[in-house]
């Protein structure tokens, strides 16, 4: 079954039939990617970014955007476990597998093409395979929001595959980085910069990894919505509905202070890097959308798997990795994603990824 | 009034019960913290999407602040933005504020 | 006149003449309690206890928690003050009269009760008092959407009611405190431990009570309500109205984390209290009912007079107590209303009022 | 093009044909008034007062009410660019060039007018101009709220002049009293008062006054909104539109807690003060109105442009003078700007502007 | 630069406008207030409903901090969760932290 | 363990980057700021309208110190609101702390 969670977020049209025309000619395609740029979520974003440049940062204050955080988190979770209520447990088993899959195999990728496309050791690799392995909340908001504005349908439960991808690519990330840890421990002696890190990672990391909060509300706003189904959402439809495209811009005023603050950085950063950054997310992008058509899922759906893959952590990876690799640079991280992965997604890899959805469809559907 | 130490630490607010945690091992009996933002010779960090600094504030004897940089400089002061800083105050009521001495 | 609150929260049906017949069999009573676990913000309050279970604490930043705190308490006062305005002065006086004696009463059983069922002395016993007299604001609130989710009636000026109980029974609870005090000094001398509260309690106890930020409040939403009426009301009702059970669900993760963390106190507690804190309400909340029915409240406005005789305050009577009768033991009335009462109201004790209000309704009605 | 902001903030109706009989009798206009008072966000500002008074200070937490002032700035421009993008640009024209105009008078007169009104030197004077020459965001949106429970229609790039009015008259202000404090330096010397305020205006004050952060968050929503157009901001409506009139309530109660504590320093503001921050309004008012007449405004244009002009700053200007002038006394500009006009407007003023409004209609329109 | 006492009380929010009353009433000319949380070997509290702690500093003169003191142990410490402790530091203006002598 | 300077500037919120800035001109490497409110016996501000006072701790040596201290009485005390102690304290590393001798 295919629901829209636009029509859990609207007013009214529950069971809406748009239909739509898959095979759009280039130049609608460039109006599509305008559209997206002209969002208001994505103007506020630039609005965050500018305000940087002329030293005037539009934060919000710390309390309201966690709070705006918990709301996104909750809300989407919410919506997507009232959408897996209704959806048949056949249509959602053969997405989660591959989900799973692909936040095992995405990381081990990250890992092994910076070793050749830069000069990270491996402590940095791993921490850089963590994020990317683990997925953007709000990159996976605004293409819901973009394919919303298109009238595009997507499956309910897609919610249930951004949960179900936030953690394995953690995981693996850390995993990577400890087995590098411990491997140079044995050749070099334990006065390396990792014994440190080699201390720590059996620490806390299993625990701020699988109970984070972000985690921890997701999952529980997902379980939620399961219990308590269409009917009860309804009551909360105004808060949790209504409101969320219009908080999520709040959020990305936040997030292109914080963007923008990192785009200095980028000059630092080395060419592998920024390579890295801009293309690794089309590529993984393209591996979601082929394997989204892989296990059933229709166009949109597919399309909204491919940003899952595409986009980079920045608020549950970098607290873990924190925590877990001490000895990793954390600008090199959060330059990546956030400052060149975050934008670029938002601002033109969302219409290239429908782009290369609609273009691949054909093959598969 | 007694003289006792008093401890401030400033570092990242992510390691906020980590922290916590380690102060009680070292057998720390209480604390005040307060939330922070904070510049320093330093500044690589990923606080800022993760709500800035803490600064805790530690009465204890001087044995258990002892203890404490022992702490900190085993596993903070290499990987993580702290700045400690230490002197006497005035106290009443010390005995609140005295550590668990079988940790000596 | 009877009008529904959920019409002025809803957008339309201002003369809502839903029809329900309320001689329902037990199926259909069990569904009803079942409904209420599965709504969403008794779910979010159970997400909160079990994240403080699995040490992730899901707090709303401080200031966030208490600006929600002023607008449900706002928002309720508002709501009521239309609907007083609505409501014919004859049909709005006996209930008034009711609860005020109710407010007199109910802490007075407590102290009496307690006596003999714990062994707490006069100043905790007075605190319990002040805690049991007063009312709890998010259980009358999820009382209401209860009835609102199974389309039941019930007098718009409730929220009068909630006024009108918040301050008497803190009142009559310190009273009572005091004059144990007073009694015991005066028997064992000035050296006892309530010489300190005897002098502190003369102090700004009774200012803290009757104009405390959230009678305050309260109490201006009411004023306001009744001054600008339904067509000032309609101008503010997407923010106060639409969003109301949703910011409760938000308001109920931080009420399940302080809850949470007051079960690990509660095996500390005692037999006697944890009794106390079950039955009392059960008892309290019958009290309530059929008060209201003899005030000449329909079944839905008895069954809330009910849930707010059994509900106990955590917001402004700890502030109150803990001012006026410093000697008074928090954790002992905070586990009781805010650890076992709260959780125990909201998950079984709603059903139950509104089955006993059921059960008598032949007898008044 | 006329175009209602309400039908913005309002679900349908987009081509609203609302008529209405602008010569209504004396009476009308008086339950006008009466309405204006009794408007919830009025009557919030009232409760903040109140509170004050009852030493009980119903202040919002300090990160909630910045962050409702971003909100508010933000919703304000992003409306006001939406219906700018729906205008001719012929007809928007000569209103900016009238509001730049009365930007650069109006301070002016401020400062000449204090001259024989008040005792206060040419700093205090600089300071007052600024503050009057600048507006006050909450006023202009009472104002609109004023004319939308009237269904009185207005254009709907008001909130452009707001954005235009809100830099020039602070500047203007600030060069008054940088040119009074050079002459006078160099007629005294050095060592006057104003050696300091001579270094340091040339500082951060051009940078503070242009890019401050309101300035910013206005025009930005401004740019956004025009940008993204209806389509756009449709999907942000619920957020930015429907729940406008409820945040400024809330944002009011701070508003009333704050003007209320400077009502007990209005006895020593000396009665030139006193009258100058009554009466100034009115003409500065009169002098909007006439001017947006001329401009070609509406009756209900020329009212908010009215309104602009009568209101004083007391968010941006503050905080520039603070910068610019530190020598200026705040609790002066304070108090006459937020304890005497600001609540002067929102109670009286604004059906006063209304009236006069209505009353000049004729000769113009 | 002048010597002068600096006194830091933390206790709970709830007990803000009392202290600060009471703090007046000793003779404290100013104060600086930031909110904080915090652990004590005490912890029998409401305040964590009501917004954790408060942690307050005055400079002052020696005998302004004396009654301070006095008025602290006599009204709060038995029944509040309150931790303070004093330093000396140095000031420039020191006339500005004097307080009303007439209450010696 | 090394002594080191402890300055603790108290000042109207208003004034955060202006005093960041002046900070860095006169030399000091780093600083902490808190969120704070607080009355004195002057008063006069424009603050509460923007979010209160700030407080900013600024570990360093004596000549930086000295030099915000001018600083400070050059721009600042005469116009705004600012309350500031002083006082020694024990750091490790303390290099971390030491200011660019180049001003002195
Ligand atoms: N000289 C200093 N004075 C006061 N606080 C400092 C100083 N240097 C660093 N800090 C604080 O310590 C934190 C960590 O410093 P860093 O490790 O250099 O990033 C900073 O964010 C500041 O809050
Ligand atoms: N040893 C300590 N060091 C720093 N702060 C403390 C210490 N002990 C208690 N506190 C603070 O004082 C408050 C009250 O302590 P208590 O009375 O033990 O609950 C705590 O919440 C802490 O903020
Ligand atoms: N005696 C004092 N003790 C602690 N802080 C003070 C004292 N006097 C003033 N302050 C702080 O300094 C700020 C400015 O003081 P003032 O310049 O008198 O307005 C106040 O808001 C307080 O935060
Ligand atoms: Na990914
Ligand atoms: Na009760
Ligand atoms: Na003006």
């Amino acid at each position: 079954m295919k629901t829209r969670i636009s029509s859990l977020l609207g007013v009214g049209e529950l069971n809406s039939t748009v239909q739509y025309d898959s095979n759009v000619d280039f130049g609608t395609s460039l109006s599509m990617a305008t559209s997206n740029v002209l969002s208001v979520p994505v103007l506020v974003f630039l609005l965050g970014v500018i305000s940087v440049r002329l030293k005037a940062d539009l934060r919000l204050p710390d309390p309201v955007y966690q709070a705006t955080a918990i709301y996104l988190l909750f809300a989407i979770g919410l919506k997507g476990g009232v959408a897996l209520r209704a959806s048949e447990p056949a249509d959602v088993l053969l997405p989660i597998v591959v989900a799973i899959a692909l936040g095992i195999v995405i990381p081990i990728l990250v890992f092994v093409v910076l070793k050749w496309m830069t000069r990270l050791d491996g402590i940095d690799r791993g921490a850089m395979a963590a994020h990317y392995g683990s997925t953007s909340l709000v990159t996976f908001t605004a293409a819901l929001v973009f394919l919303d504005s298109l009238d595009v349908n997507y499956e309910g439960f897609m919610p249930t595959l951004l949960t179900v991808l936030e953690i394995p690519g953690i995981i693996v990330g850390l995993l990577l980085a400890k087995k590098y840890a411990s491997t140079r421990s044995q050749v070099e002696g334990a006065n390396s910069r990792d014994s440190n890190s080699r201390d720590s990672i059996s620490r806390d990391w299993i625990r701020e990894v699988i109970l984070g909060k972000s985690v921890l509300i997701l999952f529980g706003g997902l379980a939620i919505g399961f219990l308590t189904g269409v009917q009860g959402y309804e009551q909360v439809e105004p808060f949790f509905g209504g409101l969320f495209t219009g908080v999520l811009a709040l959020f990305l005023l936040e997030m292109g202070v914080l963007a923008g603050r990192r785009l200095s950085d980028i000059r630092t950063a080395g060419v592998g890097l920024i390579v890295f950054a801009v293309v690794f997310p089309v590529f993984a992008g393209t591996l979601g959308i082929i394997s989204g058509y892989l296990a059933g899922l229709s166009m949109g759906g597919a399309m909204i798997l491919g940003v899952l893959c595409a986009s980079a952590s920045y608020i549950a990876a970098p607290a873990a990795v924190r925590l877990a690799l001490p000895t990793a640079n954390p600008s090199i991280t959060l330059t990546s994603s956030l400052g060149i992965t975050f934008p670029f997604n938002l601002i033109v890899g969302i219409p290239i990824y429908y782009l290369v959805a609609q273009a691949l469809e054909n093959w598969f559907l | 009034m007694h003289e006792i130490d008093l401890l401030t630490i400033v570092t990242e607010s992510i390691l906020k019960e980590r922290l916590i945690n380690d102060l009680k091992i070292a057998g720390v009996t209480g604390w005040t913290m307060t939330a922070a933002q904070g510049e320093g010779p330093r500044n690589r960090r990923v606080s800022e999407v993760e709500g800035g600094n803490i600064r805790v504030e530690i009465l204890a004897d001087p044995h258990t602040v002892e203890r404490v940089w022992t702490m900190l400089k085993d596993s903070y002061f290499s990987n993580y933005a702290v700045t400690a800083w230490q002197s006497k105050v005035q106290v009443s009521r010390a005995d609140r504020y005295l550590g668990n001495e079988s940790h000596g």
